[in-house]
């Protein structure tokens, strides 16, 4: 997103703010429905000030009922509303998840395209500040497995804004997740990719293509959301060490990007995938899979999967960073890539 | 059977209404019984014949979804479980193109992709769906939408008495009566869940008393009587429509068939079907239409003519319908941008 | 505070459990305040301290626990949610583990694998979790497990008044009613659900009343009253050590804190807190101990300095204790065959 | 399992059945729990005459209560216990999935090993037979993903028994998963490799190893349950074409035995992965990943997948042929592969 005279430094979530702010001014169908978005403003600062300019019949507080109000959801949107609804973990789509994959996402396919379900179900996830096994999870996976949704998991602020407006104006189901960590919430760590160039205007971000966030030769790094704040660093560490490292920020998860992918291990020879979601039946492999089916004669050495090691996230500090990829694991990983 | 007294609340074109919409039900679902057969036998292959896959029917059960449906237009929406023929009808789902759905030809409603749990007409706001108890959430969301706009439309959601023990009942009943949607859940109490009756899956032996825990009333309506559901039904509706909030209903029917075609019914007396068939609701009205002098024999005769006519016309549609293409089952996932 | 009354249906050596108890329990979470600020000031970041992620304190809520535990034994099951400090503390959790597991150490319940949200304590049978009411059904599964086996045994869990709009709330009670399980739910009314008050996500004023859905007893207790806890569970336990079945309890509690530490609290009145503060049950049973001679200034000056001293020794043993080493994060996945 | 003097032919259902018999004869903490597994003896004849056998005390009919029953069996477990509690479809999973992931699967873990959660979870899979959209799936990533679990899919008779038996011995939560299609049930297709030799005797077969169905030089070809019925048949075609298909049948997913895939791929150099799930972010990616990272220089051939091409399984016949993978496809896939 080139930057104009009208964009200034927002975070992660000041940037989707607007977004819905800007959609919901547009659009008198647009709404929010989740647990704690109004006064509140959101447990991850997703609905900040919008209860204060739209109320509660447009900002609608729910109670601890998923099921319910996300199906809700589904139905309001099946009625030509345009609901937005915050599932506020994704670690808790358990209690939900059939109106979210057997409904949600099936109906437009069950019936023959005749019913559409314009609908944004945004969640929060990823981990890295001790909050354990059922609060820390990406599950980027989980739902991209599950045909009928789109699954964007945008990055920058810049993306998160373009990605949420895009997400609103589709006419069909959009999970979007974005990463607690790159909010820009004043109770996290602060990191600088949390804060970025917005345009003020209302823009879209197509949904479906990856980003190339850094261009380099020796190696492609697949990465998306943390992981790839994570792989530019390391691309940083990389260059010191004399490796010119590619970096892709996936930022969709459904549709894949695959060609971008594809592009760029043709000219790089190496791929290393990087995910903050489990290892196994994960990105990572799906990633891998596309490369070893189309493009297996680029390859001039094993692709190589950096993940979570297919154990629950663990609360305590030396453990969870243990599990969890960073910019030292991937530097390394991608120098013994380029050394093979 | 209600006596004289519903007379006097109910239009006589309504009571016509019913009993003509009942028979188009019951004969709907006997021809179903047959067009399942063909193909089965003399082996049962549950893939094989005409209409493959699982296959729930509802004669018996007509009378919760007429009584209901009498008072709702196009604008109201309706969702129904995985036995949701005799919903759909009564809601006014275009028959021919059901019938194909079920049928799997691209004249379906869902062009052969959804099948007969996974009817969608959004003409008359109907779906359905085979997860128990899930059309309650997008029912209430129907019902927040018609609020949010301004319309005294309403929506129903229709579950089995095994469905209100699912979590999603609880959810949403209470979501509604907290916004004071316009919603109304009707649970069809026929007794089973597949094999598990209803003592063995329900705590309380009626589900009117549920609406207590979410401050709405709930009502009950005994022995399968369509016009004591009109009767109940009118004031739920009347309710929701003025913006009184949700109600319960929970109506006592009977589900002659299996759970589904095929079912070997090893859990139930031999003879209850023929019990409950001794009670059926369509004679019954049939003589109470004729008692009150609401309708003659020859128009009644007109009536079952017509019903049988139109769902003739529906199966013939069907039959007549072309299979969809293979590669056509990658289309229609997402809306085109 | 209950009157005189209650003396009789309570022994001296309970009553003096539950006060000391409580002391414990506040004290607990006073040096928890402190602990989770450590490292986190100038600047909060959750992620920072001695004790990093969420922390869900009870502080207020010492009622329900030990009104509640006073009549359980190690074997009988307790399943507590995301705020489980007070309920673990009753139980009879280890407490140096406990506190060195919310300290992420080595010698944690859970090998600084669970956390605050996770505490796991097999010899007292007691388990938490942080995913709203999802304590019911394996509170429902022991409570099964007893009856099997054909011990007394009972189950509790505990949940807040927003989390008895979740399915399973539902679910679970329904199947402990048609059981008859010896199961208990204790709902902790302390108004809030993060942010939104129980008005704005209940649609009754009062959870006890839901008990008629599954005709299961309904107690409330009013005013975050211990002794008043006392006797209910009483009731409740009798019930179902008896195999009479499952009862649900609301008790209407206090949350002093925020929703977690680092809560901005802006939903809620400013002085609400001090109000609260001035109904504080501890001081309440502190007097009636006095009033009714069930303790002396003395004796009491003893409890209290025991569980300040109890509660000192698990923070001291938390400090000491080794993280554990990096590589133990691929341990414990599963059961060694 | 080699076949001795006391076995008999038996339908994939009543060899489970036989296992779970044998097991609750054995050992009094054994119950089953399930929607309609009391007198109708399961949907699917898993439970078939056990009822009658062993009473309601220790064969439960459920309420249509997934979350409150699943949930109760990982509490009765917990209190050392060892139920076996069905799902009826997979499919259902939505409705109550944060116990089988967040607590079952996570509880162990959580507890640094001191809780044991000693359940199965049986449920079936797959399509076929025209169930369409919301009862046709097998959601084998979907499960495998998540860690904590062990996921297993026997396609035999023989190894339902040795399968079930050892998962219910083993001291960890088992999700067995058995095939619709291949339980010899007397309502569906009748399919020989639903019928197959059982030892009388109890015993186990152990979990996280695949089988090797097949020998062969040419191709590798992975498949589970139905898709590795599909393949022996493409197998069959193949050697008429000249080709000499390995087969290897996964049966297990969590642990997956890859060392017996990499050693495969050596040998034929060629691989193709035929899945009844969804392709993308599935199983067919997971061994595709495995084979790319540890076995790349083994490949002579890009690496080819057959999995349902991420739509939900239409109804209508000629709509759900078309997206399951079937012999002709698998044969053909594997002609090109060789080819190539
Ligand atoms: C969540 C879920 N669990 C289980 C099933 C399987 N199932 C289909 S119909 C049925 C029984 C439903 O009973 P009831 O709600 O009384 O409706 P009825 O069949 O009697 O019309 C069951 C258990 C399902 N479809 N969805
Ligand atoms: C299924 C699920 N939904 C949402 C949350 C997020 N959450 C954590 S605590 C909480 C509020 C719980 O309120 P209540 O049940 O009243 O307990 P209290 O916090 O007041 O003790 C919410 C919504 C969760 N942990 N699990
Ligand atoms: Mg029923
Ligand atoms: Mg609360």
């Amino acid at each position: 997103m080139a930057t104009t005279a009208k964009s200034r430094m927002l975070t992660g979530s000041k940037a989707m703010v607007e977004a819905i702010d800007q959609e919901m001014e547009r659009d008198p169908r647009v709404f929010v429905m989740g647990e704690d978005v109004g006064k509140y403003g959101g447990i991850f600062g997703s609905t900040t000030g919008l209860f204060e300019k739209y109320g509660p019949t447009r900002i609608l507080d729910t109670p601890i009922s998923e099921t319910a109000f996300i199906g809700a959801a589904i139905g309001a949107a099946m009625e030509g509303m345009r609901p937005i609804v915050e599932l506020m973990f994704v670690d808790f789509f358990g209690v939900c998840m059939d109106q979210i994959y057997n409904q949600m996402a099936k109906i437009h396919y069950m019936s023959g395209g005749h019913v559409k379900v314009p609908l944004v179900l945004m969640t929060a996830v990823g981990g890295g500040y001790n909050d354990a096994a059922q609060h820390s999870q990406t599950l980027y996976a989980t739902f991209a497995h599950l045909p009928g949704m789109k699954v964007v998991a945008p990055t920058f602020p810049d993306d998160l804004k373009g990605m949420m407006i895009a997400a609103i104006r589709e006419d069909n189901p959009v999970i979007l997740m974005f990463h607690k960590g790159l909010q820009g919430l004043g109770w996290m760590d602060q990191l600088d990719a949390s804060i970025g160039e917005v345009p003020q205007e209302p823009y879209t971000v197509p949904l479906g293509r990856s980003r190339i966030v850094r261009e380099g030769n020796d190696v492609t790094i697949v990465g998306i959301q943390m992981m790839t704040v994570h792989a530019m660093k390391a691309a940083e560490q990389l260059k010191e060490a004399g490796i010119d490292a590619e970096v892709i920020d996936l930022r969709s998860l459904v549709p894949l990007d695959r060609e971008t992918i594809l592009r760029s291990v043709a000219k790089t020879h190496r791929l290393l995938v990087v995910d903050e979601d489990y290892q196994s039946y994960g990105m990572s492999a799906e990633i891998a899979a596309t490369v070893a089916e189309a493009g297996l004669y680029d390859l001039e050495a094993p692709i190589r999967r950096l993940a979570i090691p297919d154990v629950p996230i663990p609360y305590s500090d030396p453990l969870e960073n243990f599990v969890l990829p960073n910019a030292e694991k991937i530097a390394e990983a991608a120098k013994a890539l380029v050394n093979m | 059977m209600a006596t004289a007294e519903i007379v006097k609340e109910i239009p006589v074109e309504k009571a016509r209404w019913m009993y003509e919409t009942m028979v188009k039900i019951r004969y709907y679902e006997e021809c179903m019984v047959q067009a399942y057969a063909e193909g089965k036998t003399p082996i049962f292959n549950i893939g094989a014949g005409t209409v493959p896959g699982e296959m729930h029917l509802a004669a018996g059960q007509e009378p919760a979804a007429v009584g209901m449906m009498a008072h709702l237009t196009e604008n109201d929406t309706v969702t129904a479980p995985h036995r949701p023929h005799h919903h759909a009808i009564a809601k006014g789902v275009n028959l021919k193109r059901m019938t194909a759905e079920i049928f799997g030809r691209q004249s379906g409603l869902g062009k052969g992709k959804g099948g007969h749990m996974h009817l969608f007409d959004p003409k008359v706001k109907f779906a359905c769906s085979g997860i128990i108890a899930s059309g309650l959430p997008p029912a209430a969301g129907a019902a927040l939408a018609a609020k949010m706009q301004g319309k005294n439309w309403v929506a129903v959601a229709f579950v089995g008495e095994g469905g209100a023990n699912a979590g999603a009942f609880h959810e949403t009943l209470n979501l509604a009566a907290l916004w004071k949607l316009p919603l109304i859940v009707v649970v069809e109490d026929n007794h089973y869940g597949i094999s598990v009756p209803k003592e063995a899956s329900t705590a309380v032996p009626f589900n009117d008393i549920r609406g207590v825990a979410y401050g709405m009333p709930g009502f009950r309506v005994k022995d399968n009587d369509p016009l004591e559901m009109y009767r109940v039904s009118a004031k739920a509706v009347a309710r929701a429509r003025q913006g009184e909030g949700p109600s319960l209903i929970e109506i006592e029917t009977y589900r002659y068939l299996g759970h589904f075609q095929g079912d070997p019914e090893v859990y139930r007396p031999k003879d209850e079907e023929a019990q409950l068939r001794k009670k059926d609701p369509i004679p019954r009205m049939r003589n109470w239409l004729l008692e009150q002098g609401l309708a003659s024999e020859e128009e009644i005769a007109g009536m079952e003519a017509r019903a049988h006519q139109e769902v003739d016309e529906a199966y013939a549609y069907a039959r007549e319908s072309a299979y969809p293409q293979p590669e056509e089952a990658l289309a229609d996932l997402f809306e085109p941008a």
